[in-house]
């Protein structure tokens, strides 16, 4: 198909670059733009005036706005994997290649079955679901809810992952202006003039704000090319950043401020490594909100039809994007700003066929523009309603002074009810807006510390006094950050009025008359709201969905309330302000992930051995941010559990290898090192000899088991403690509360070494045959020498420093050897070598479990956060003799009662049984019931050693019923057998393969 | 909301930990009603809306304990000081 | 007026002319036989339960703004019942029921829409924790489903499966878990309470108690004095203002946690899913917005409100969980003030004040506690004895151990 | 007797690649700097002062009290903490000795331990790596507010980082626990790349 011709692009004028042709398509159809078009400019170019459908009734929804107010012209913008819903066409800056369709209606926009709807809406008023659907009660999700949940909802997200990148970025100056219009950049000129680094940023893709869309005249020079100059000067200035298409979004704690910079999405597809867009965290020392003003409607009959415009767009699509939505035009304006729209279509050559001002009396000016015009003039008059199809509008109804009703035959109708300042930000940290009856506008009330309101956004709405806002605010903003302003002269601007007579609705509408737009919540919704009681602004909001919508009522909530108070006798600031929660306009979720997702989501550390794991083929398994070898399966080995129960037999049998690395590593030195440890572990430490390790378990102050670990005593003031893998962290902030916050007064320094080492576990009966010939001559390893838990230093591979422990997880001989992390790689390759000989095997965190669980360790599964030391039958470690942290609150009942869960260990009774973790256990024959639950496994392993499965679980008085008989009861996975209870140790329990 | 680490400079507050309550003391435990004592060290809160003294952790930077006293009402940071000696 | 397809219809009919206040702007009596301080989904259940229940109905329902401004209009809806200990699970297993029921009981739509919810989990100790977690429910009674990995590939196959940080490994299903509407909730006990005779006071912001001899006589508010045999404090954030005017401390710290709601879009997602992993949890409204949260700020905090950290925690959740979601735009972010106790588990009882009753404490399990708490709050104020299923919330639980801690994370309110 | 002393593998290895232009046209340029010799030093209680005077005798160093690094010739300290340095000597053979040097010279007013393995640190030179740094470092780097000498303690991309610049060209060196190096370096590149990224070994 060829393009349409674009019929509705004036002929000359407007901000586009009329050199160069940009292709898109709209629904399937291909047209035409320009750059400097956006979607919704060229598709009123190209003659299109229905963009969408409303979320309730499915109306024919046109184009009402020129910006990010936009509540109607919602599409889908791009396609596939990149398809972006209720993207407002408004925003959307035309490229070449643009694909977008029209949302929720089927099966086309002119014709769309869901309208059906609109039949309905006598009975689809604002709060209707509540009052019904609640019969019978299984046909809610089965019936009602799916009908509801197709019908609603807009446009359709991909089902893909996003394609494209995003990014954050931090940033830092002394003034933010936010809004680039002539008060913006009079602040920004003002401030970096005085030496400030300045950040200036605009939604839009160019500066200048109304400057683009109005025909005024600024130091004898156009607004445009004022405009040109003044950001001209701003980029020489090498300490102010520009940032365009950049949308300020929210404001933060301490002057921290959220922006979104669309990188991309004037392009079809990002450049190659850029992202499509990115989040700037911008920290401000001041912030000049330059925000603007958004124009509102007056509610009337049918003033949702396509071809109903606000004045001010229609404005910016004649002067800025030289595209016409109307040839016939009314104007329905209470201000005297709204008249600017009769010059600019004569300019034009757009007809205006008629003005309607509701005021009793206007300028003797405006009557003239209006003959000039040859428009009718209702001085007094009200649109009552407006006419149309989905293709456009026919007539308006005007009643006028005198009561009567005309009809008016137009295409269009441009509409203003005065202004709302932009003031969002200004309310993101909680203050509410101020009414101001001059204005009949909401203006900014408490303004967060740092942030100043300038222009508009102050409800000063003339050019002249944005001017001379900017540069007063933007001076004192410098001056402010440390610098000496002088504020330059404000530039010449011509006097404007406004002259506002506040009209919020018009009465004796006989057609739908809206209110928010988006919603479809109409006047009489709000009726209806207020006779059940939702007076309160919350819960009209609430009840009706005023405002809740993709645009946030930008054009709608002061309507609604105007509305509300109208019928409650109240004042506007009695009934309640509008307010508002960031973002000031829709953030893509992409954006606020930025770097993390996939496998990005979080860091990931690898072990000193990974390398060397990986070309083993190990299978690998999170282990908090590590990945750590899980086992490491040799040729022919399907199945995980044979692979284990050769890591664990090789162990058992002769020696295996692990790197437990991992495990947390703290370095404490100072005279007080063995008090500071005395006071943190439930057992003594001070009294540890040099050259020797102890197990040791800490708790928390609630008296539950936070962590345990090995600690060694390296010299007479220094220790090196673990801790479990999971807990590294936390243990290290604990014991940095304890000494700085608790007791400050010790001499003791810490800090964490988890990373300096590389440490291997070197378990089973040749571990130290192993060992033997990885140390450097001199060193004596022998049992006497180095009994269990004795460490040394030694050296290895011709050198590298270490460090031996004679510790075990294993329940084997064993040993822990630390080498400096570079190391790390080398070290495990001469440790499988030297083992060689013994038949080694690296085993991984399955073989180091089942191990640790065949000896009765308890470990993550166990210290689960509510068990107490007596639980896991460390209670006898608990010193009496002297305080530590948790002793005291450790002696509650309900921590000391003899029914607790506690540790024992299983075995299924028909041993051929699998056990699983997570099964309850009941009393033999015991109904499956709550009050029958006795504890639940923790942990399992089939065990190579015994040829069954072992489990460790906390059960009523656990120690105390060793050969007892219990259900493992899981319905879960459908298990339910017996087991019976026992020590917590299967393998070896007096310990001696560990000493020998 | 940024804080301002008085070694490290102004940090935004995810660099650091939260602890809570920084006005209760941990109680000798050889007082008679030490039960009693721990048990309102370790959970009972004044929970003020306004200013409000609180322990948070530089975990990110320096590892300092810090008194931040700061209100809960509009996040405003009144004062920031390390705690103990170090 | 009875709320039907009838009376809709009867109405449409005749304009809409003859709704009635869905309840009466009542003005403040002298005396009750029991205040609830409170308008939020907790004090307005506690009315109506006094009134249905126990035929108390000489209540007043005082709140310092409007109706249901607290967190049962901030929140993310979701409602289930899969909690791990023997404290908690019988009480939300009885929420969920009376969930089940609510909409007939009360006369008004809530939405109660029971579309699952799906925790997945990452690693073995993970699924072992579900498996225990699930057993536990089963053994109250409650539903529950251990899901292998395909398996929640079928209910959620746009999640991410092929390059996740933390593979799914499986998952938790409580097929009765869901969502409801969360403002109609708190509007529909308002009317049912109302219908029961029930004053509902709005804008009346309790300033003191009268206290005498250790025995309540009323409330001091920003209307006058309001007397009453019998208060209830259902107050969620403000628990510890509150209860200070009574002279308590409470091991209750306040802190902000945000939610989130995109645009609205067609349904993309059918059941409410957290992810075990990151902080993040998400379900789809009957609007078609997005609705999503994660973890608290972590810092205390009355500001009902919170900061970008957090939001982008939650965010990365959401992208690393299901990349599909990069170009859907959040709309609006708010926060609730929450009242984390210590072990993360609430509070229903008897304070030292004889007469004056304590409902706290709710961390974020607050909404989907609505109906039972409001039930078990009731039958505390109207016998003076616990409700059998709340029995474990007890103030003094801190002090004796009896701590109700499904996380473990101990007395550190902003880790639960 | 065992066999020869294995080759070191340093954290950064397999971890960098370079994208786009050559050298003279990158926008970051990055290099490991493995052959640096680190040992946190903390003061004992109530020794700062003599730790201080220590450090002046041995290597003409005025110990910073701030985020701030003080070198003369291959030695430098940056302040880490109260109380706190990390100590570096550049082109170090043998860098367990550096800080059984320092533990030796300290004696009773510092405790010392190694950290050559502990951190991994990455040089990020060029003309871009600042706008790089700002996509991960909350810190402004900005001349007017950092500078050579100036040292953070921050967090880049979830990854705890030290960072300190060397000279104005901008030359930054950043430390990460050993253990991240491949996330840190993922996250560099994934922010460089726009500009071109060389790497140099």
């Amino acid at each position: 198909m060829t393009p349409l011709p674009q019929s509705r692009r004036l002929a000359s004028g407007g901000l586009i670059d009329r050199s160069r042709t940009l292709s898109f398509q709209f629904d399937g159809k291909p047209m035409t733009g320009h750059p400097g078009d956006t979607l919704a400019s060229a598709l009123i170019a190209n003659g299109t005036i229905l963009a969408g459908r409303s979320f309730k009734y499915h109306r024919p929804r046109g184009i009402l706005t020129a910006g990010s107010e936009e509540p109607n012209a919602l599409v889908e913008l791009r396609s596939g994997a990149r398809r972006e819903p209720n993207t407002k066409a408004t925003t959307v800056e035309l490229f070449d290649g643009l694909v977008a369709r029209s949302q929720n209606r089927w099966p086309s926009l002119g014709f769309d079955v869901m309208s059906v709807n609109s039949l309905l809406s006598p009975i689809f008023v604002a709060g209707f679901y509540y009052k019904t659907f609640m019969w019978p009660a299984a046909f809610w999700e089965k019936l009602y809810e799916p009908l509801i949940r197709r019908a609603a909802g807009l446009g359709r997200a991909s089902r893909e992952p996003d394609p494209d990148s995003y990014e954050k970025a931090f940033a830092f100056c002394d003034v933010l202006v936010i809004g680039g219009g002539p008060t913006g950049l009079m602040a920004a000129l003002s401030a970096a003039r005085a030496g400030a680094h300045v950040i200036l940023c605009d939604e839009d893709f160019s500066f200048g704000g109304r400057l683009l869309s109005e025909q005024f005249v600024i130091d004898g020079q156009s607004g445009a090319d004022w405009k040109a100059a003044a950001v001209f000067e701003l980029e020489q200035n090498p300490a102010v950043t520009l940032m365009r298409r950049t949308t300020v979004f929210g404001g933060y704690d301490q002057s921290t401020y959220g922006a979104l910079e669309r990188v991309g999405d004037h392009l079809p597809v990002p450049l190659p490594h850029m992202p499509r867009q990115r989040l700037w965290k911008i920290v401000a020392k001041r912030a000049v909100l330059a925000a603007g003003a958004v124009e509102r409607q007056i509610v009337f009959g049918g003033n949702d039809r396509p071809g109903v415009m606000m004045a001010s767009a229609l404005r910016s699509y004649v002067n800025r994007f030289a595209a016409a939505p109307a040839q016939r035009l009314g104007l329905f304006t209470n201000n005297d700003d709204g008249w600017k729209t009769v010059a600019d279509c004569i300019r034009a050559g757009i007809k205006v066929e008629a003005v309607i001002d509701p005021r009793p009396a206007i300028p003797e000016a405006f009557r003239q523009l209006a003959i000039q015009a040859g428009a009718r003039l209702f001085e007094g008059g009200l649109v009552q309603d407006a006419h149309g199809t989905a293709r456009g509008l026919q007539s308006i109804d005007v009643m006028t002074s005198t009561g009567r009703t005309e009809s008016v035959a137009v295409d269009g109708l441009a509409v203003s009810g005065g202004w709302n300042p932009a003031v969002a930000l200004t309310c993101h940290l909680g203050a509410r807006p101020v009414w101001r009856d001059d204005i009949s506008a909401f203006v900014a009330g408490d303004t967060p510390p740092g942030l100043v309101v300038a222009g508009a956004a102050t409800g000063a709405f003339d050019l002249r006094s944005c001017l001379a806002d900017g540069v007063r605010l933007g001076a004192e903003a410098a001056q402010a950050a440390g610098f000496t302003a002088v504020a330059p002269t404000v530039p010449a601007a011509s006097e404007e009025t406004l002259g506002l007579m506040p009209l919020w609705k018009v009465t004796g509408a006989r057609t739908k008359a809206f209110v928010d737009f988006q919603n479809d919540v109409t006047a009489k919704d709000i009726v209806i709201a207020e006779r059940e009681g939702f007076r309160s602004v919350e819960h009209l909001k609430r009840y009706t969905t005023l405002g809740m919508a993709t645009d946030q009522g930008k054009t709608a909530n002061v309507n609604g309330l105007a509305i509300m108070a109208a019928l409650t006798g109240r004042s506007i600031p009695e009934t309640g302000t509008t307010t508002f929660r960031p973002p000031y306009t829709p953030v893509a979720i992409g954006a606020f992930a930025g770097h993390h997702r996939g496998k990005h989501f979080r860091p990931t550390r690898l072990t000193p051995s990974h390398a060397w794991a990986a070309e083993q083929g190990a299978q690998f398994v999170e282990a908090g941010q590590w990945l750590r070898a899980q086992w490491f399966p040799k040729p022919g080995e399907t199945d995980w559990l044979t692979s284990v129960n050769r890591e664990v037999i090789a162990v058992r049998g002769a020696v295996g290898v692990c790197d437990v690395s991992t495990l947390g590593k703290i370095d404490i030195q100072g005279a007080d090192a063995g008090t500071l440890l005395d006071r943190v572990y439930i057992n003594g430490f001070s009294a540890l000899p040099v050259g020797k390790v102890r197990y040791g378990a800490m708790l928390r102050e609630d008296g539950i088991v936070m962590d345990d670990g090995t600690t060694a005593r390296l010299a007479q003031d220094r220790y090196v403690m673990s801790t479990t893998t999971a807990n590294a962290a936390k243990v290290m902030q604990h014991l940095e509360f304890c000494h700085q916050v608790l007791w400050p007064e010790l001499d003791v320094q810490m800090v964490s070494v988890t990373e300096q080492w590389a440490q291997f576990s070197i378990a089973g009966p040749r571990a130290r045959d192993t060992i033997q010939k990885l140390i450097d001559p001199m060193a004596d390893v022998s049992n006497m020498a180095l009994p269990y838990m004795g460490v040394t230093t030694i050296t290895v591979c011709g050198g590298i420093p270490g460090r031996l422990f004679r510790i075990s997880f294993s329940g084997e001989l064993a040993y822990e050897l630390a080498v400096p992390a570079r190391y790390g790689d080398g070290v495990i390759r001469a440790i499988m070598s030297a083992g060689a000989e013994y038949g080694i095997v690296a085993y991984g965190t399955e073989a180091l479990g089942v191990m640790r669980i065949e000896k009765g360790h308890p470990a993550g599964n166990e210290l689960n956060g509510t068990a107490t030391a007596r639980d896991l039958g460390l209670g006898k470690l608990m010193s009496q003799k002297k305080d530590f942290i948790g002793r005291v609150m450790a002696e509650r009942s309900g921590l000391t009662n003899p029914d607790r869960p506690s540790l024992a260990g299983f075995v299924p009774v028909n041993r051929a049984d699998r056990l699983r973790a997570g099964a309850h256990f009941l009393g033999l024959g015991a109904h499956p019931s709550a009050s029958n639950d006795q504890g639940y496994m923790t942990s399992v392993a089939f065990s190579p050693s015994l040829s069954h499965w072992v489990g460790l679980g906390l059960i009523k008085n656990g120690p105390n019923r060793h050969g007892e008989r219990v259900r493992a009861y899981d319905p879960v996975r459908r298990g339910d057998i017996e087991v019976e209870i026992c020590s917590p140790v299967f393998i070896d329990p007096e310990g001696g393969r560990l000493r020998v | 909301m940024q804080i301002e680490c008085p070694f490290c400079g102004k940090r935004d507050a995810h660099e650091f930990a939260y602890l809570g309550d920084a006005t209760v003391a941990r109680p000798d435990p050889a007082v008679p009603d030490a039960a009693r004592a721990f048990y309102e060290y370790v959970y009972l809160r004044d929970n003020p809306a306004g200013s409000h003294r609180e322990l948070w952790y530089h975990s990110a930077g320096c590892h300092s304990w810090l008194v931040v006293t700061r209100d809960t009402r509009t996040h405003a940071i009144e004062t920031i000081a390390q705690v103990g000696a170090r | 007026m009875q709320y039907s397809a009838f009376s809709l219809l009867k109405n449409a009919l005749t304009g809409h002319r003859y709704w009635k206040p869905a309840w009466r702007e009542a003005q403040p009596r002298d005396r009750y036989d029991v205040v609830i301080v409170g308008g939020g989904g907790h004090g307005l259940a506690t009315a109506y339960y006094l009134a249905k229940n126990h035929g108390i109905t000489n209540v007043a329902v005082v709140e310092k703004g409007y109706i249901g401004s607290g967190n049962v209009g901030r929140n993310t809806t979701i409602v289930r019942s899969n909690y791990l200990l023997p404290g908690n699970v019988p009480f939300y297993e009885w929420s969920m029921k009376l969930w089940e029921g609510l909409e007939r009981d009360i006369n008004y739509n809530a939405m109660v829409s029971q579309r699952g919810v799906l925790n997945l989990c990452h690693s073995d100790a993970q699924r072992d924790a579900f498996a225990r977690r699930g057993n536990a429910m089963r053994l109250h009674g409650v539903d529950s489903e251990l899901l292998e990995k395909e398996q929640v590939r079928k209910i959620a196959p746009y999640l991410n499966f092929d390059d996740a940080r933390f593979p799914i490994q499986g998952g938790l299903l409580q097929p009765r878990g869901g969502t409801v509407r969360h403002d109609a909730v708190a509007w529909g006990y308002a009317r049912a309470g109302d219908r029961r005779g029930v004053d509902i006071i709005q804008n009346c912001e309790v300033t003191g108690f009268r206290i005498d001899n250790g025995k309540i006589l009323g409330v001091e508010t920003s209307r006058g004095f309001i007397g009453a045999s019998k208060v209830g404090m259902a107050v969620a954030g403000n628990a510890s203002r509150v209860a200070g005017m009574a002279g308590m401390r409470l091991p209750i710290e306040s802190h902000v946690l945000q939610a989130f709601v995109s645009e609205g879009i067609k349904p993309l997602i059918d059941t409410v899913i957290t992810f075990g992993a990151g902080h993040f949890y998400i379900s789809q409204s009957d609007k078609g917005g997005l609705v999503f949260g994660g973890d608290i700020d972590g810092y205390n905090s009355y500001a009902q409100r919170g900061n970008l950290p957090t939001v982008e925690d939650v965010c990365e959740g959401g992208m690393a969980l299901m990349p599909m979601i990069g170009r859907v735009r959040m709309l609006r972010q708010w926060g609730g003030i929450m009242d984390m106790s210590m072990d993360g588990s609430p509070i229903i009882d008897r304070t030292p004040v004889d007469g004056l009753y304590l409902n706290a404490g709710w961390c974020y399990g607050g909404f989907k506690a609505t109906p039972a708490s409001g039930w078990c709050f009731a039958h505390l104020i109207a016998r003076d004895e616990p409700h059998a299923v709340a029995a474990a919330y007890r103030l003094d639980r801190f002090a004796t151990g009896h701590v109700i801690d499904e996380k473990g994370q101990g007395a550190q309110p902003n880790l639960h | 007797m065992s066999d020869p002393m294995p080759n070191p593998r340093f954290a950064f290895a397999g971890h960098l690649t370079a994208i786009g232009s050559l050298v003279a046209g990158a926008g970051i340029t990055l290099m490991p700097k493995d052959d640096l010799a680190l040992a946190t030093v903390i003061a004992r209680k109530g020794q700062a002062g003599v730790l201080g005077e220590r450090v002046q005798a041995l290597f003409g160093i005025p110990l910073p009290a701030r985020p701030k690094r003080a070198a003369a010739g291959k030695i430098a300290f940056i302040g880490t903490g109260p109380g706190q340095w990390l100590a570096i000597e550049e082109s170090s053979g043998d860098p367990q000795s550096f800080a059984a040097k320092l533990a030796t010279e300290f004696a009773g007013s510092g405790s010392v331990c190694d950290q050559s393995d502990g951190r991994a640190v990455i040089r990020v030179s060029g003309p871009r790596a600042r706008h790089v740094l700002a996509k991960g470092l909350p810190v402004d780097l900005h001349p007017r507010a950092f500078g050579p000498g100036d040292a953070a303690l921050s967090q880049i991309a979830l990854i705890s980082t030290l960072l300190w610049q060397i000279d104005e060209a901008p030359t930054y060196e950043i430390a990460v626990f050993r253990s991240m190096a491949g996330s840190f370096a993922d996250w560099l590149i994934a922010s460089g790349a726009e500009y071109g990224i060389a790497a140099m070994s």
